[in-house]
C-alpha cells in the first residue's frame, strides 16, 4: 500500500507552505479559440472604428484602434459565437468559415 | 499569492468556459470591471461557477468565495462584516448569482441581507431557468417559455423580483441588459456607490442561446428586443420609491418579435401569447405610473 | 500566572456567550432558536453594551448565521455563533463547508431533540446527526465546563496541525438553563491564554487574491478529505496540550475523558454531557453499598479517544453505553456502537434514555448498573425509562 | 445537601426566586446551589415548578429533584388544578406555603409547615401579587439561606426595584410561622 503522507513536507532547501481544502491559486484562461467554427472577418474599407464590436464580444478579445486603422482578434480565445458581426452597425464583420473546419 | 499563468487586461481571464455567445460572460466582464481590484465576490453554483475555476486553476484577479446556492446572501453580509470590523469598510462584497439561486433558493436570505441593510451589491444574472444543470424550469421563467421541466411551456406568470427587492426600500435597485451595456455600466457604477449606506441589487437579463434556443450572434439582438417588446424594461428604483425609466420603449415592439428569435417559445399557444402581451403592457403602464 | 476569577451564578448559556466575549469574537451572526435564544440575546447585550466590539448581524435563519460566520471568519476574524436541535439540522450543509474549508469556527450547541415528534427539550440527537460532519465535538457536563472547553476548543481549532470547526454541545435546559456556580477569568488571562487569531490556511483579501471553494476534480477531491481526516489525527495530541496548558493557566484539568471511580470497578458505564454528574452521585450511592461501579465521561465525542477508552475501561467485566440518542436500525445508539467497535470483543450493552426533555434520574442509572452488575446483558439496546404502553398511548376512538 | 422543590403559578416569579435564592447560597454565601427550572409551554397562572439544590459540597447531580427535602409552595391553588405537591416527599419533607394558616385538609397538614401571607404583604409592599421576594424572606425563615445573603440577592436582581422586593422579604422573615 503506498505510505501516505500525514503533514505536508517541506521541499528541500527552502520551506513551502501548503493550504488544506479547496482553493485556487493560479490564474489561468482556457484557450477557448479552438471552439471556434467562424471567425469574424472585418472589411476595414466599411469599418468606422466605432469599437461596437468590441464592446459587446463576451470574451473581451477585440482591438480597434482608430489611429492605426486596425480591427484585431485574439485567436487563442475568440469562441466565434458573431455578435460583433451582428452589433455591427456598419455591418462589415463578416463570420467565414475556420479553414481547419472546412478542410474536414 | 496567485500565480498569473495567463494575461487578461480586465479582471477576468479571456478564455472562459461559458457557451459561445453567452449573454452573463459579457454582462460579468462589466460587472467586475466596475467593482474593481478592491472587492471579493460570492459565486454560488450555477453558470457563474465557470468564473470561480476548477481546481486549482480560477479566471479571476479578484478574491472570491463559492457558497451555497440559497445564501449568497448572507456569505456576502458576513464577509463584509469581517472587512468592516477590521477597518476595511473599503472592500466591495458582492454576489453574483443566478435566477435559481436568487428568485427560488436564495430568497430569503437575500431578504435577510437587503431588510438588515448589509453593506453589499448583489447582482443577479437571469437567463430565465437553471441553464447550468440542463435547462429547469424557475421562478423567472417567463410565461409560456418551455424547459425541461416546463415542457408544455410554463403556465404562469414570473416574479417580479425587482419588485420584491424595492419592497426592502434600499438605496439602489435596478433592471439591466447586455442589450444596453452603457445602461448596464451605469447602474452598476450607481449601485456601487450606493453601498456606502446600504444594499443595493442588479437584475441583468442575460440570454442564453443555449437554453433559449437562440443563435449565438443574437444574444444582444435577443436582449435588445426583450426591452423593446416590454418584456424587460429598463429602470431603477431609489430607496424603494423613486423609479426611473431609463430606457424608454415609446413605440413597443409585439412580444411575438422577441418570442421569434428563441425556440423556447415555438409551441407557444396563442392564447398564452395574447396573455403574455397583456400582461406586459399592462405591467409596463404600471411602471410608468410609479 | 493565575486567573482572576470571578465568582459568578450562571447557567449553560451565560458561560457559553460569556465564553465567546472573552474569546473576543469580531463578528456575530445568530438566530434565535429554544433553548439557545438566551446566548442570541446576551451577545446583542454585550455588543450594544460596550462589552464586546462585535458586529452582531440579525440573520434570518440558521443557515445563513453559520454562512455568515464562514464568511467573516475567512477574512481573518473569529466569528461567533450558536444554535440547537432544528436550527443545527438547517446548518447541516454549510457546516460541512466550514469543515472542509478547514475554517476553525467554535461553536456552542444547545443539545436538543429533534422532529418528529415537535420537542423543546433536551437529547443528542442534533449534534449525533453531525458527527460525521468534519466538526470536532465537546459534551460539556456543567456550565463550567462549557465556559472551559470554549476557550480549549479555540486553542485547538485554530491550531496549524488541526484546523477544524467545533462544537461545544451542552445539554439543553440540564445545562443551558440550569444556574450553576462559575469561576469567570478575566480578559487578561483568557488573552494570554488565547492570543488573537491568526488564519493559517486560505483567506479572502483583496491584497492576495484567491478563489476559495470553487468546484474540486475528483483528482483531488478524496485528498482534501484525507487532509480533514489527518486534521482529526492530530487533534486528540493538540487537544491534550490545550488542557495542560489550560491547567497551568486556569488550575483547572480536563481530558478528553473522565474517568470516575472505574480503577476497580467491576461494571463501568459510559456516559456523555450533564448525565455525567447525575450518574458520579449515584456511583457514590452505589459504592457506599459497596457496589464496585464507575462512570466513563467521555469529553471529546470528536476526535474519538479510543485508545483512552479502552484502557480506562480495561478493569471492568462489563461496560454500558448510556445513549441519548436512538440510533435507529443500528445494533446500538451511536456513543455505544462506537465504544463496541473501540473495545473490540468485550461485551458491551448500550442502553438508551432521556429523549425528549425525559430526566434521566439517578433512580434510571441505578437501574443501568444493576442490569450491568447482574450480567444480564442482552445483545439489543435496552430502552431504560420507557413507559411499558408505548405502543398503545394514542388510542383511537 | 438539601433538595428544594418549589411549585407556583406562572407570573409569580417562580424561576426567578429559585435563581435569587441559588445567588444568596452560591455567591453570598460561597456554598453551592443549582437551579433547575421545567420549562415547557408555561402561561400566566399555569402551574410551574423549579428545582433547587443547595450543598456544602460542590453538587454532582444534574437531575430533577425526586426526594424533596423542602417543598416551597407559592400558591396552594396548584394543588386544585391536579399538582400532586406530595411526590417524593417523606415524614421528615419540611412545607413552606403562602397562606395565613395550616388547614387540617391539606394534604401536608402533619408535615413541619411554616407559612406566611406572602400574598398580603407582596400586594402591600409591591402593590402587586407576585410573591416571590416575599417567599423567599419565608425560606431565609426556615433556615434554608440567610437573610442577609437573600437581601443582598434580591436587591442585585431586582435592581431599581429591589428596595420593596427586600422590604417584601424582611415582612415575611419578620411574619413566618411554623404548626
Amino acid at each position: 500500500m503506498q505510505k501516505q503522507q500525514t503533514k505536508p513536507m517541506p521541499a528541500c532547501g527552502k520551506t513551502k507552505k501548503y493550504f488544506l481544502g479547496p482553493v485556487a491559486l493560479e490564474f489561468v484562461a482556457t484557450k477557448t479559440g479552438v471552439w471556434r467554427s467562424v471567425r469574424p472577418d472585418v472589411n476595414l474599407d466599411v469599418c468606422v472604428f466605432c469599437g461596437n464590436c468590441g464592446k459587446h464580444c463576451p470574451a473581451d478579445i477585440v482591438s480597434v484602434e482608430k489611429a492605426k486603422r486596425s480591427v484585431s482578434f485574439d485567436w487563442d480565445y475568440c469562441k466565434g459565437c458573431g455578435i460583433c458581426a451582428n452589433v455591427c452597425p456598419k455591418q462589415c464583420i463578416t463570420m467565414i468559415p475556420e479553414e481547419g473546419v472546412c478542410k474536414l | 499569492m496567485l500565480v498569473m499563468k495567463s494575461e487578461a487586461r480586465g479582471l477576468i481571464a479571456h478564455g472562459v468556459s461559458a457557451c459561445a455567445g453567452c449573454g452573463l460572460e459579457l454582462a460579468a466582464r462589466i460587472i467586475f470591471d466596475v467593482m474593481g481590484a478592491n472587492s471579493v465576490v460570492v459565486i454560488p453554483p450555477g453558470c457563474a461557477a465557470l468564473f470561480s475555476g476548477y481546481g486549482r486553476e480560477t479566471v479571476t484577479k479578484i478574491p472570491g468565495f463559492q457558497g451555497n446556492l440559497e445564501s449568497t446572501a448572507a456569505y456576502a453580509a458576513g464577509i463584509k462584516a469581517g472587512f468592516e470590523m477590521q477597518g476595511r469598510g473599503d472592500v466591495q462584497v458582492f454576489g453574483l448569482a443566478g435566477d435559481g439561486a436568487t428568485v427560488d433558493i436564495g430568497l430569503q436570505s437575500l431578504s435577510g441581507a437587503l431588510e438588515r441593510r448589509d453593506k453589499i451589491l448583489y447582482i443577479c444574472y437571469d437567463n430565465e431557468a437553471y441553464m447550468n444543470t440542463g435547462i429547469q424550469g424557475s421562478g423567472s421563467t417567463p410565461l409560456a417559455a418551455w424547459t425541461t421541466t416546463t415542457p408544455g411551456g410554463k403556465g404562469v406568470y414570473r416574479k417580479d423580483m425587482v419588485g420584491i427587492v424595492a419592497a426592502h426600500k434600499i438605496p439602489y435597485a435596478a433592471t439591466a441588459s447586455v442589450g444596453y451595456v452603457d445602461d448596464l455600466r451605469k447602474k452598476m457604477e450607481k449601485a456601487k456607490a450606493a453601498t456606502a449606506t446600504g444594499p443595493a441589487y442588479i437584475h441583468v437579463h442575460a440570454p442564453c442561446p443555449t437554453g433559449w434556443g437562440s443563435k449565438p450572434e443574437h444574444t444582444v439582438e435577443v436582449a435588445k428586443m426583450a426591452v423593446q417588446s416590454l418584456c424587460w424594461p429598463l429602470y431603477e428604483i431609489v430607496n424603494g420609491v423613486e423609479y426611473t425609466v431609463t430606457v424608454p420603449v415609446s413605440k413597443p415592439k409585439p412580444v411575438t418579435e422577441y418570442l421569434k428569435l428563441q425556440k423556447r417559445f415555438s409551441g407557444a399557444a396563442a392564447s398564452q401569447v395574447e396573455k403574455l402581451q397583456a400582461m406586459v403592457t399592462g405591467d409596463y403602464e404600471q411602471l410608468l405610473n410609479r | 500566572m493565575q486567573a482572576m476569577n470571578t465568582r459568578v451564578l450562571i447557567d449553560g448559556n451565560g458561560a457559553a456567550s460569556e465564553g465567546l466575549r472573552l474569546a473576543k469574537v469580531k463578528v456575530i451572526s445568530a438566530y434565535p432558536i429554544t433553548p439557545q435564544s438566551p446566548i442570541s440575546e446576551k451577545l446583542a447585550d454585550f455588543t450594544v453594551q460596550g462589552k464586546l466590539a462585535a458586529k452582531y448581524i440579525r440573520v434570518e435563519s440558521e443557515h445563513s448565521a453559520m454562512c455568515c460566520a464562514i464568511g467573516a471568519q475567512l477574512t481573518g476574524v473569529r466569528a461567533g455563533t450558536a444554535t440547537s436541535s432544528v436550527g443545527l439540522a438547517l446548518m447541516h450543509e454549510v457546516l460541512g463547508v466550514a469543515a472542509g474549508c478547514r475554517v476553525p469556527i467554535v461553536m456552542p450547541v444547545v443539545n436538543r431533540s429533534l422532529v418528529s415528534p415537535w420537542s423543546l427539550w433536551c437529547d443528542h440527537q442534533d449534534a449525533m446527526a453531525e458527527r460525521d460532519n468534519g466538526w470536532m465535538q465537546l459534551y460539556a457536563e456543567s456550565a463550567q465546563e462549557v465556559l472551559d472547553f470554549i476557550f480549549i476548543a479555540y486553542r485547538t481549532a485554530e491550531d496549524e496541525r488541526v484546523q477544524l470547526p467545533a462544537m461545544i454541545c451542552l445539554d439543553g435546559f440540564f445545562l443551558s438553563h440550569m444556574s450553576d456556580v462559575v469561576l469567570l477569568p478575566d480578559q487578561a488571562t483568557v488573552d494570554a491564554y488565547l492570543p488573537p487569531y491568526v488564519c493559517h490556511n486560505f483567506h479572502l483579501d483583496p491584497n492576495d487574491p484567491m478563489f476559495i471553494n470553487n468546484l474540486t476534480p475528483t483528482l483531488d477531491y478524496s485528498e482534501m478529505r484525507y487532509q480533514q481526516a489527518v486534521g482529526f489525527q492530530q487533534a486528540p495530541a493538540v487537544l491534550t496540550e490545550a488542557m495542560s496548558e489550560f491547567k497551568n493557566v486556569f488550575g483547572r484539568e480536563y481530558s478528553l475523558i473522565e474517568p470516575y471511580r472505574c480503577a476497580d470497578a467491576a461494571a463501568i458505564l459510559v456516559t456523555l454531557g450533564s448525565m455525567s454528574g447525575t450518574a458520579k452521585y449515584v456511583v457514590d450511592q452505589l459504592r457506599a453499598q459497596g457496589k464496585k461501579v464507575g462512570v466513563l465521561k467521555i469529553t471529546s465525542y470528536r476526535p474519538f479517544p479510543v485508545e483512552q477508552i479502552k484502557q480506562a475501561v480495561a478493569p471492568a467485566a462489563v461496560v454500558g453505553v448510556m445513549d441519548r440518542s436512538p440510533g435507529y436500525g443500528a445494533q446500538v445508539a451511536p456513543v455505544a456502537t462506537e465504544v463496541r467497535a473501540a473495545l473490540g470483543g468485550k461485551p458491551v450493552q448500550g442502553f438508551i434514555a432521556g429523549l425528549g426533555g425525559r430526566d434521566i434520574s439517578p433512580a434510571t442509572f441505578t437501574t443501568a448498573f444493576e442490569k450491568l452488575l447482574s450480567n444480564k446483558m442482552t445483545q439489543a439496546v435496552d430502552w431504560l425509562d420507557t413507559r411499558e404502553n408505548a405502543m398503545t398511548i394514542r388510542e383511537v376512538m | 445537601m438539601k433538595q428544594i422543590k418549589l411549585f407556583g403559578l406562572g407570573g409569580q416569579g417562580v424561576v426567578t426566586a429559585a435563581k435569587i435564592f441559588a445567588e444568596a447560597v452560591a455567591i453570598g454565601e460561597g456554598k453551592h446551589a443549582q437551579s433547575i427550572p421545567a420549562y415547557g409551554h408555561e402561561r400566566r397562572g399555569a402551574p410551574v415548578y423549579s428545582d433547587l439544590i443547595v450543598s456544602d459540597e460542590p453538587i454532582k447531580t444534574k437531575s430533577f429533584v425526586y426526594e424533596p427535602d423542602y417543598v416551597v409552595i407559592f400558591d396552594l391553588s396548584v394543588i386544585d388544578k391536579g399538582i400532586d405537591v406530595m411526590v417524593g416527599t417523606n415524614a421528615n419533607t419540611v412545607f413552606i406555603i403562602n397562606h395565613e394558616c395550616v388547614l387540617p385538609e391539606y394534604p401536608f397538614a402533619k408535615h413541619q409547615v411554616y407559612y406566611v401571607g406572602a400574598k398580603q404583604i407582596a400586594l402591600d409592599t409591591l402593590k402587586r401579587d407576585i410573591p416571590n421576594s416575599a417567599m423567599l424572606g419565608a425560606m431565609a425563615g426556615a433556615g434554608l439561606v440567610g437573610l442577609d445573603a437573600a437581601i443582598q440577592a434580591i436587591r442585585k436582581i431586582f435592581g431599581k426595584a429591589g428596595d420593596i422586593n427586600a422590604e417584601a422579604a424582611n415582612k415575611a422573615y419578620a411574619g413566618l410561622r411554623k404548626n
